[in-house]
This record gives C-alpha cells, structure tokens and sequence, in this order.
C-alpha cells in the first residue's frame, strides 16, 4: 500500500527534486539558489519542512512565495516574506552562521566535492566560459551543510575540475595549492561541508574525515557498478546503502500541480 | 523645491565617458537601467570597466556591443532565459575582454567597503578555491593594478588577531567613477523608494563618485518625505535623476512589471555570434529611442507584463518565456 | 502560526542570568527596554557586562543598582535630561566598575562585524586620541582578555595594502550573550518592524546570541508579512517575544509615546548618590511589577506623553521636561 | 541702518548660536550633535543655508525638523527627512567623504584644538568621569571641518587636555604618545579638522601647517587681551580680525519664536 509513484510517473528531474527535498529538516534555515534547489525547497517546505526558514540570496529572509519564483531576484520571492531587504542582509546572515543548509548546483564536481561554474578547459584559454560563481561558494562556505544537485555525465564527475569554483571537504592552499582538508583553512568559520552530491543517477555523500565521495543511494534504474563507470575517479561503491527512494505520489502532484506547473525547471513526464 | 538634478537618458549616457568604471542598481535580470544601457550602445561608448555585485541582461548587451574591456564580477547570465553569458563568454574566448572572478559575496562586500569609505572588507568566504588561484588574478596580468582605481593587490590573506578565528580574506573596496541605478520612484532632489528587494542598490549609490537614478517616476519631494523610514537612499547622495517609464525593460521590476522571458530567451539565443548580436542591435537598439522602443515593443506585450498591485508581479506573463 | 517565542516579562529577566555580556536596542533615551530594565534590577541580576553601542537611562538604571561590572561603550547620559551618567561617574570614581571607551563609530563598528560574523572591523576613526592609549586598555589591564568573548586586543593598526590609504583601526566584533529590544510591533513569529529611525538595532539583533524583542504590541505575523520590504528584523534572528505596551518608559518611542523628561530630570537629579538611587529604586522599581508602575504614573502622564500619529511625536510634551 | 540686535536684546548664547551658524555654507552635508549645535544648523538652514543637508547621527539623513529635537534619536528628527535610518548609514556616509561639516560640543579643549569629553583628572583615577566621546571624534575624524561650540572658562582652554576624546590639529601618535600633526596619521582619511573653536568669548581658529589656536574674532564685550588670560596656554592674538559679528534682530526672532521657543537649549534675555 505504498504512496510512492511507479516509474513511468516521474521522470529524472522528479527524483532528484524529491531526494533533495528530503535532505532538509524542519525548522532550518535554508539558503536555495535559483532552479531546481529553489523547487525542491519549497517541495520540503509543502511536505516535512512546514517551518523551514527560507533564504534567497538577492535579500528576502524566511520567503514563503505562493508560487515558484523565477530566480531569487523575482517579486515573487516577498509574497509572504519576514522581510525583504538586500544582499548585504542575506550574506551576513550567512557569514554570521544562522544558515543550517544551502541548496546549490554546479556544472563539474571532483571527487572531493569540489564544483565548478566558472569555466571549461584552462582558466587562462578556457573552452568555454560559464556563468561564474555566482553565490555558489559563499553559501558553501558559510552553510552548515550543502546539498547540490546536478545532472550525472562521466565528463561533470572529474578527477579535477578545470576551476574549483565552490569548496568540497579537500581545497587548495594558497599560494601553493595543494590539496589540505578544508577545516585547516576555515579556522573558526568551519561549519561541515557538502553533504550531498545529488545527480540523476545517485545520491553521493562524503566520508568527511578523508574528504572522499562515496556513493550512498542509487536511483532505480541505475546500478552501482554502472555509477562508477560514470565517473572519471574511483568512486568508492562500498558503502551504498540501496536504491534511492522514490518520489510519492503526493510529491509530484505538488511538483506538478502547485510548484511547477508551467515546467520551468520540471518538466513533466508523459505517462506512458 | 527642485534642484536642477533632472537630466534626460541622452544627458545621462553622455555623463558615462569612455573608460569609466561603472556598476549598476538591480540583480541579474531585475532593476537594470537597460534605457540607458541602449543609449550608451547608440553612442558608441568604449573602454568601460564594469565593477558589478552580479552581471546579467545588462552587462551582456553592453559586452556584446564592444563597449567593455574589463568585467569585475561573479555571474551572467540571463537565468532561466538564458543559462550564461554569451556575448562575455565569446569574448573571453577570443580574449577581447579581462575577467577578473570574485564571488557574490566578495563582490558585495566590496562595495559595502567603498560605501563606507574603507580601502577593504574582511570575509571568510571562498577559501580554497581557484577564486584565489594567484595564477588567476587577471588585472595583476594586465599590469593594470595602479593602487589608484585599481587596488594593488586582487585580495590578501591575514589572521584574525582578536578571537584567533584563523584565516580571513581582504578583498579591496570596489571603486567605481559612476553608478547607474533603475528603481520605482525617485524625488526631484533625489531621496530614492525602492519597493521589495533593494538588492545592494545603497551601497553601489553610496560606492560611486556618481550616482545617477533612473526611476519610473519622479515623485514630489516632500510624497516620499512623510515616510522618511521607507526611504532607501538619501537626497545628497543621488547626483542626477532621469524619469523613464519601463525603463528596465526587457529586465523586471518589483510591483510594475516582470521580466519579459521571451525577450531574453531571444536575446540568448540570437547573439552567441557576434553576427547575431549585430542584427539583434540593428534591430533593437541603433535608431530607436526609448518611446520608439515601446512603440516596438506594442500594448499588449507591456500590458501582459504589467504587474498586479496586490501581488507586484504579473499573474499573465508565462514565467518560462513562452 | 505560532511557534512558542511568546514570554512574560519576568521570563525575559530570568533568560538573562548573572555575568552575561547585554547590550539594546535604541538611541540614548529612546526606545530602552526599561520594563525588562526594572525586572533585571527587582531580580537583583549581578556581575553584568554591558556592550553598548550608546549608552542612557538604561546603563545608569543598571549601574546604579550595582548590576553592572563592565561597561563597553562611548557615551552615557540623559541627553538634556541629566548633563552625564552620574551613577556611572560614582562607580567609576569608587572604581567599581570598569569602563572601556570606545568611539560611537568604533562602537557601532564592531557590532556590525559581529553581525556579519567577521571577527573584526576596519575603521579610520579616532586616530591620535586617548581612546587608542596603550595605557588605558582596561579590560587588558583587569587581565580579562582571554580572545574568547573578550578580544585578546582593544584595537590594532594596520596599513591598508590595496591603495596605500594609510592607518587603519581594526577594532573587535562585539560578541555578546544577549541583545534585548524594545520596538513598536513584532510578530507571532519574530519578524520586527520597527517604525522611525531604526538606530543600531538590526545589528544588534544579529550580533547577539540570544535576543529578546518587547514590542508595543505582538501583531498577526501575516499582517507584517504584507510589506515585508517595510520590516526590519526577520522572524529567525529573534528568540523571545514580550508584549509590554509603555515598556520603554521613561525612554521614548517613535510613533507611540514621547521621552518623559520630567521623570528623568528626577532620576538624574536624586541618583547622584547612592542613598539617593536607592531611595529612587525603593519608590519605582522594587515591589512594582509593570502594571503597577503604569498605574502609579497615571493617566495624565502617559496621556501627555503620548504621540501624534500625523506627527510621530507629542505636541503637548514641554521638551524641556518641567 | 543695521539690524543687528543691540547688547541688552541677545545673550551669550544667541551670539555663540548665531557665529556658528555663520560657519555653514550653503548647500553642505552637515553632521550635528546634540544641543546648541542642533540649534545653529537649524538657524543656518532658515537663514543663508536653506539647502543644507542635515545629518542625525542617530540615524536622519537631511533632516528638515520643523521644530528643535531634544536629541538627534527624536522622533521630531525625521519630519521631512529624506532618510530614516540608522547608524550604520550615518557613520557609512561619514566615513565615506560625504561630510563637509561637523558640529560638536566639549568640556576641555587644547591649543591644537584637542577636545576632551571623556574625563577631568588623571583617566585611571579620574576626578570626574564625563559622558564619554559619543561621536565626537567620528564626527571629527570624518568631516572636512569641524566646529566646537564651548563655554569658556579659563579650566576648560588647557595646555593639555585630561584626556583627548576628539582630534585637533596635532595629536598623539601610539604607542609613543608623542604628538604630530593630524595629517600624519589619517593618511588618504585626512579631510582636515578643527576650522573653529566658539567659545562665550570669541571666536578661535587654527593655523593648518603648524597646528596651532589663534583667536580670530573676540566678542562684543570682551578684548583679546582679556582673552589671552583666559587661556591656560600662549595664546596666538596676533591674527585677530576684530569683533564677532554680533546676531541680527531676525537671527534672535527664529532662535526665540521658531527654533527654541521653550528655552530648552538658549535662554531668552531679560530685556532691560
């Protein structure tokens, strides 16, 4: 008797809502960027979360939007806010350390949870010039825990990503750059680090000790051994804990009825 | 009592002279002085150093009309309309432009720093990331850091000496010649209402050795003045102040109008070559003026755009841009 | 939705235990939370550190009844009310209490660092003054500065390394327990609007670790969350709420009530010894609660203070406060 | 056919009020304290200033108050202010260079136009502990000029202040403690300093290269002679221009019935 969809009612986009929704727990204070992050946050906020704190970046403070913003700069985003303000705001709260958890994406991680949304290719001669960092490594440095969610190709899992952009649980020291844990740079402003890597095919977590990623669950549909093969570094599978679970019944109807109607970040999945 | 700070879009483009650094009211595609931005398209203006908390639809046609040699930031892009900057990132690859990466909050709280007349600002962000690559500090590169308007250094290290809390990043003051805003409503001796986020509207006025206000409408003084606590900007610190309806567009703006999606969605998808971006602007930017611009753009585009006054966004635009 | 942030007045006392580091909301002598004020002083709370961006009529209230230990701030008075703090001056002179002075900048600074959760803040202020005197770092010279809630230093110079500005104080973040404020409206769930001049409250708020809002008035949440561009501290920065309707008596507050200076004018002129603000303490604050207070003051002087609403103020309050 | 007021129509105060109102220029961002000084900008902005821009130090930003505020955190500051806000903003705009003028008060004040308002006596045992700074050294460090209004009492114009709350022209340079001039130690910060001292005697001025008070203008009623002897130091009279202009019937009219109608800063003089 199990409220949980079949697999030709969700589609990827779907599942990886869900699971990241399911990363937040009530009452925290939660940092979401603009797209996805921004749909799963309020799924949680909807389902298990009613009291989270939501924070968007451009300034509003515990925003309760009716409906799906845009980006965190959309009007959106005040309709039934603590208060609306700017980003000086939403950053020393951040760096003040009020912000449990923060909701991000990226466009290349490494095995240490570095991520990239600068740049591909070399930095100085790049193949392709991406957004830039945007919050991204801000909010990583001043959360808690992150969560971030991306699509799964061999060439996004790398072995080094051409620009670490947002901090995992290894980062480099300047000026040398090598590779130090990254509570010998934090200091007193060390809060954890990425929690969650969320791609369409797992969910990866990180032993935050050694700093290395490991694979936690796996989306149905996808194996273990199949993960590893889709990422550049030796993924460590030892550790998997089963399939991921799958969205509910509910959870798509609010994706696809209150969230995202209109599939702007979701779309939907032609039933079968 | 007025003042003489009211100027026209044409005088307000002519203040920015090539080579100056600027920087700009808004967030990514919301509250963008995109008015002015034409006419300074129209006039041909070079050599502009952008200094900006984040880029968006502005920083993108300013970059593809060839008027930018440096961008100091930390994102563009179109969001949902338009996934990164293509212009910007065309002209990197053909290295038309300098980059220099900063992130959102180093941005910001460099402009905090020169909105209060420090020379730096202390954070703790980013540490460890190739944002402090000393190979990637790009100005240092160009042998552009004068320690004039150009800080020596891209940022330093140094150890909290108070609480022991360990390594802090400085970052230097963002010093910016002009700041071109776009909001609500302005007063004709230049007290600024933003309505909704101000985003970091008040300290770039507060940044810039000029601060110029493009507003919806100017206001009688004395309106915004009995509410002197819903005020987000000072008289003294506003220099000029130019009245332009929809002024923002194709950029959105809090309780008047949404972003227009398909506008950018275009915009995105026809100037990744430069031959598209030389079309777009025959057709959007270059003989036009404002007035002609709406006359473009027609009733029923703006009248779905409109926002509604409860909710202070629009109900009827389709937020994917279709 | 409520969510249990809702206590008494003496609850918001007793949060507030012996030797913890207090500073408040307001300006001199507006908007002191002086009913929680007459609390802490009726639970004989001791071996307090206040951290003041300013000080008034609370820190004498507190001094005077020997709450206070340590006293960071710049200044302490009546305004026009009573020239300087004489409870202060007497514990000072009897070399009970340590004071550390700072600048009203220097001050206002190191909230804001803290509230930003940098360790510390770049100011150029008060440079050549006794304030920045080796010899007069009091809590150093106590042997208090163990680099965890006290800085290991008072201030440091630096020089800026990014424009060759010259000479900077870097000052310590003010890390303190508890902030307690006293403001118009708050609600159910913490989100406080404050009305007028706002003064160093948001920073406050967010520096401490603990904080307390005494509204006039505990309003629907949802009310707030209408504007919420028009509110000034979100619901999440703020711990406890107390309803106290005339809570910052004798203090004042915009929109509500004026400054009662003829009560001030008497603290100042009986409190300048001991046997005098005991004898003060004895008539107003012990064996009172608040209702009793607002009872013994009466209807004529609350009616008299009370404000305008068109002018924020009172027009029949003599300012001079005979 | 002047319109000066005659000796027996104006008091110490309505002439100290009136030379300092006659600092102001038109069109300055002035920084006033609490007091007389809130009064002589007041003046200024009804008389020859009518578009000055206030600042409160609490938090108004060109302020119009259409009656006098008993301090700058009163709710009568913001009636036809441009800004309320707070002290964030007005310590910002200070620091940031947007100052032309400060208005302050003190207790003590040296020959270098030191000021003193922390203490009388030695600081660690001190005879009399005062207010402390308030923002008197902000408001000095940052403006382009500043203007102290001061009762003059032979105990308050010292050799050497019993502690320096607010900078002069040369101040002590830390650790050392030797003294050097102003410009010295503000680096790209120095905006200048001390441009008058108004004392109930006359009015006293600064040589910028040197450091040193002369006195400028003495008061009706008084000589520079007698002034000399008024001043714990070696006073400079050597550069006095003559008498201080005296307040015009018109100037009393606005203190009187506009300004300070309650006498609550400035009393009214007994007509004779």
């Amino acid at each position: 008797m199990s409220n949980y969809a079949s697999p030709e009612e969700y589609g990827l986009a779907d599942l990886l809502c869900c699971a990241a929704a399911h990363e937040v727990k009530d009452n925290e204070v939660v940092f979401a960027g603009t797209g996805l992050p921004m749909v799963a946050i309020m799924l949680a906020q909807q389902t298990h979360a009613p009291n989270l704190k939501l924070i968007f970046e451009a300034g509003t403070l515990d925003g309760r939007p009716p409906e799906i913003p845009t980006s965190v700069g959309d009007a959106r985003c005040e309709m039934g806010a603590s208060r609306a303000s700017g980003l000086y705001d939403a950053f020393s709260i951040a760096q003040r350390g009020y912000v449990d958890m923060g909701f991000l994406g990226g466009a290349e991680v490494d095995q240490y949870g570095n991520v990239n949304t600068t740049c591909i290719g070399d930095y100085l001669d790049p193949e392709l010039r991406l957004t830039g960092s945007g919050g991204n490594p801000d909010i990583n440095s001043f959360a808690k825990r992150t969560v971030f969610i991306m699509v799964h190709e061999k060439r996004r899992f790398v072995e080094n990503v051409s620009y670490i952009t947002s901090p995992g649980w290894r980062v480099k020291k300047w000026p040398g750059g090598e590779f130090v844990h990254r509570r010998e740079l934090y200091g007193a402003a060390y809060r954890g680090g990425p929690s969650a890597i969320i791609s369409t095919l797992g969910v990866f977590r990180f032993d935050e000790q050694d700093g290395h990623m490991y694979l936690d669950t796996y989306h149905s549909g996808s194996t273990p051994d199949e993960i590893k093969t889709q990422c550049q570094f030796d993924l460590d599978i030892s550790r998997v804990k089963g399939a991921t679970e799958l969205p509910t019944k509910e959870e798509l109807r609010l994706i696809h009825e209150l969230l995202d109607p209109d599939e702007i970040f979701i779309p939907k999945t032609k039933k079968s | 009592m007025s003042n003489g700070k009211r100027i026209t879009l044409q005088q307000a483009a002519e203040i920015i002279k090539d080579g100056s650094s600027l920087t700009f009211s808004g967030f990514t595609i919301w509250r963008r002085p995109m008015a002015i931005i034409f006419e300074l398209i129209r006039q041909h203006r070079k050599n502009l150093h952008l200094i900006e908390v984040n880029g968006g639809s502005q920083t993108e046609f300013l970059v593809g009309a060839g008027c930018v040699d440096i961008w100091e930031s930390c994102w563009v892009g179109h969001e949902l309309y338009g996934k990164y900057g293509a212009n910007l990132s065309r002209k990197v690859a053909e290295k038309k432009i300098i980059v220099e990466d900063y992130s959102h909050a180093e941005m910001l709280f460099r402009f905090t720093a020169a909105a209060s007349g420090s020379p730096y600002a202390i954070t703790q962000t980013s540490l460890g990331t190739d944002i402090h690559n000393p190979e990637y500090d790009m100005l240092g590169r160009a042998g552009l850091r004068d320690g004039k308007r150009i800080a020596k250094l891209k940022y330093q290290f140094t150890e909290d000496p108070f609480y022991g809390a360990g390594s802090q990043v400085l970052v230097p003051a963002a010093k910016v010649d002009i700041a071109v805003l776009c909001v609500q409503q302005v007063g004709e001796e230049g007290t600024v209402r933003v309505n909704g986020q101000y985003y970091s509207d008040p300290e770039v006025a507060r940044a810039a050795d000029i601060t110029i206000v493009m507003a919806e409408e100017i206001v009688p003084e004395e309106y915004l003045r009995r509410n002197a606590d819903q005020n987000t900007i000072a008289s003294f610190e506003v220099d000029h102040i130019v009245e332009c309806p929809f002024g923002a567009h194709p950029t959105g703006m809090f309780g008047r109008y949404d972003v227009d999606g398909a506008f950018l969605k275009n915009f995105y998808a026809t100037t990744r070559t430069q031959e598209g971006y030389d079309a777009f602007a025959k057709e959007w930017i270059h003989g036009l003026d404002h007035i002609s611009y709406l006359e473009k753009l027609g009733w029923p585009r703006m009248l779905k755009l409109r926002a509604n006054t409860a909710m202070n966004y629009s109900p009827r635009e389709k937020k994917g841009g279709n």
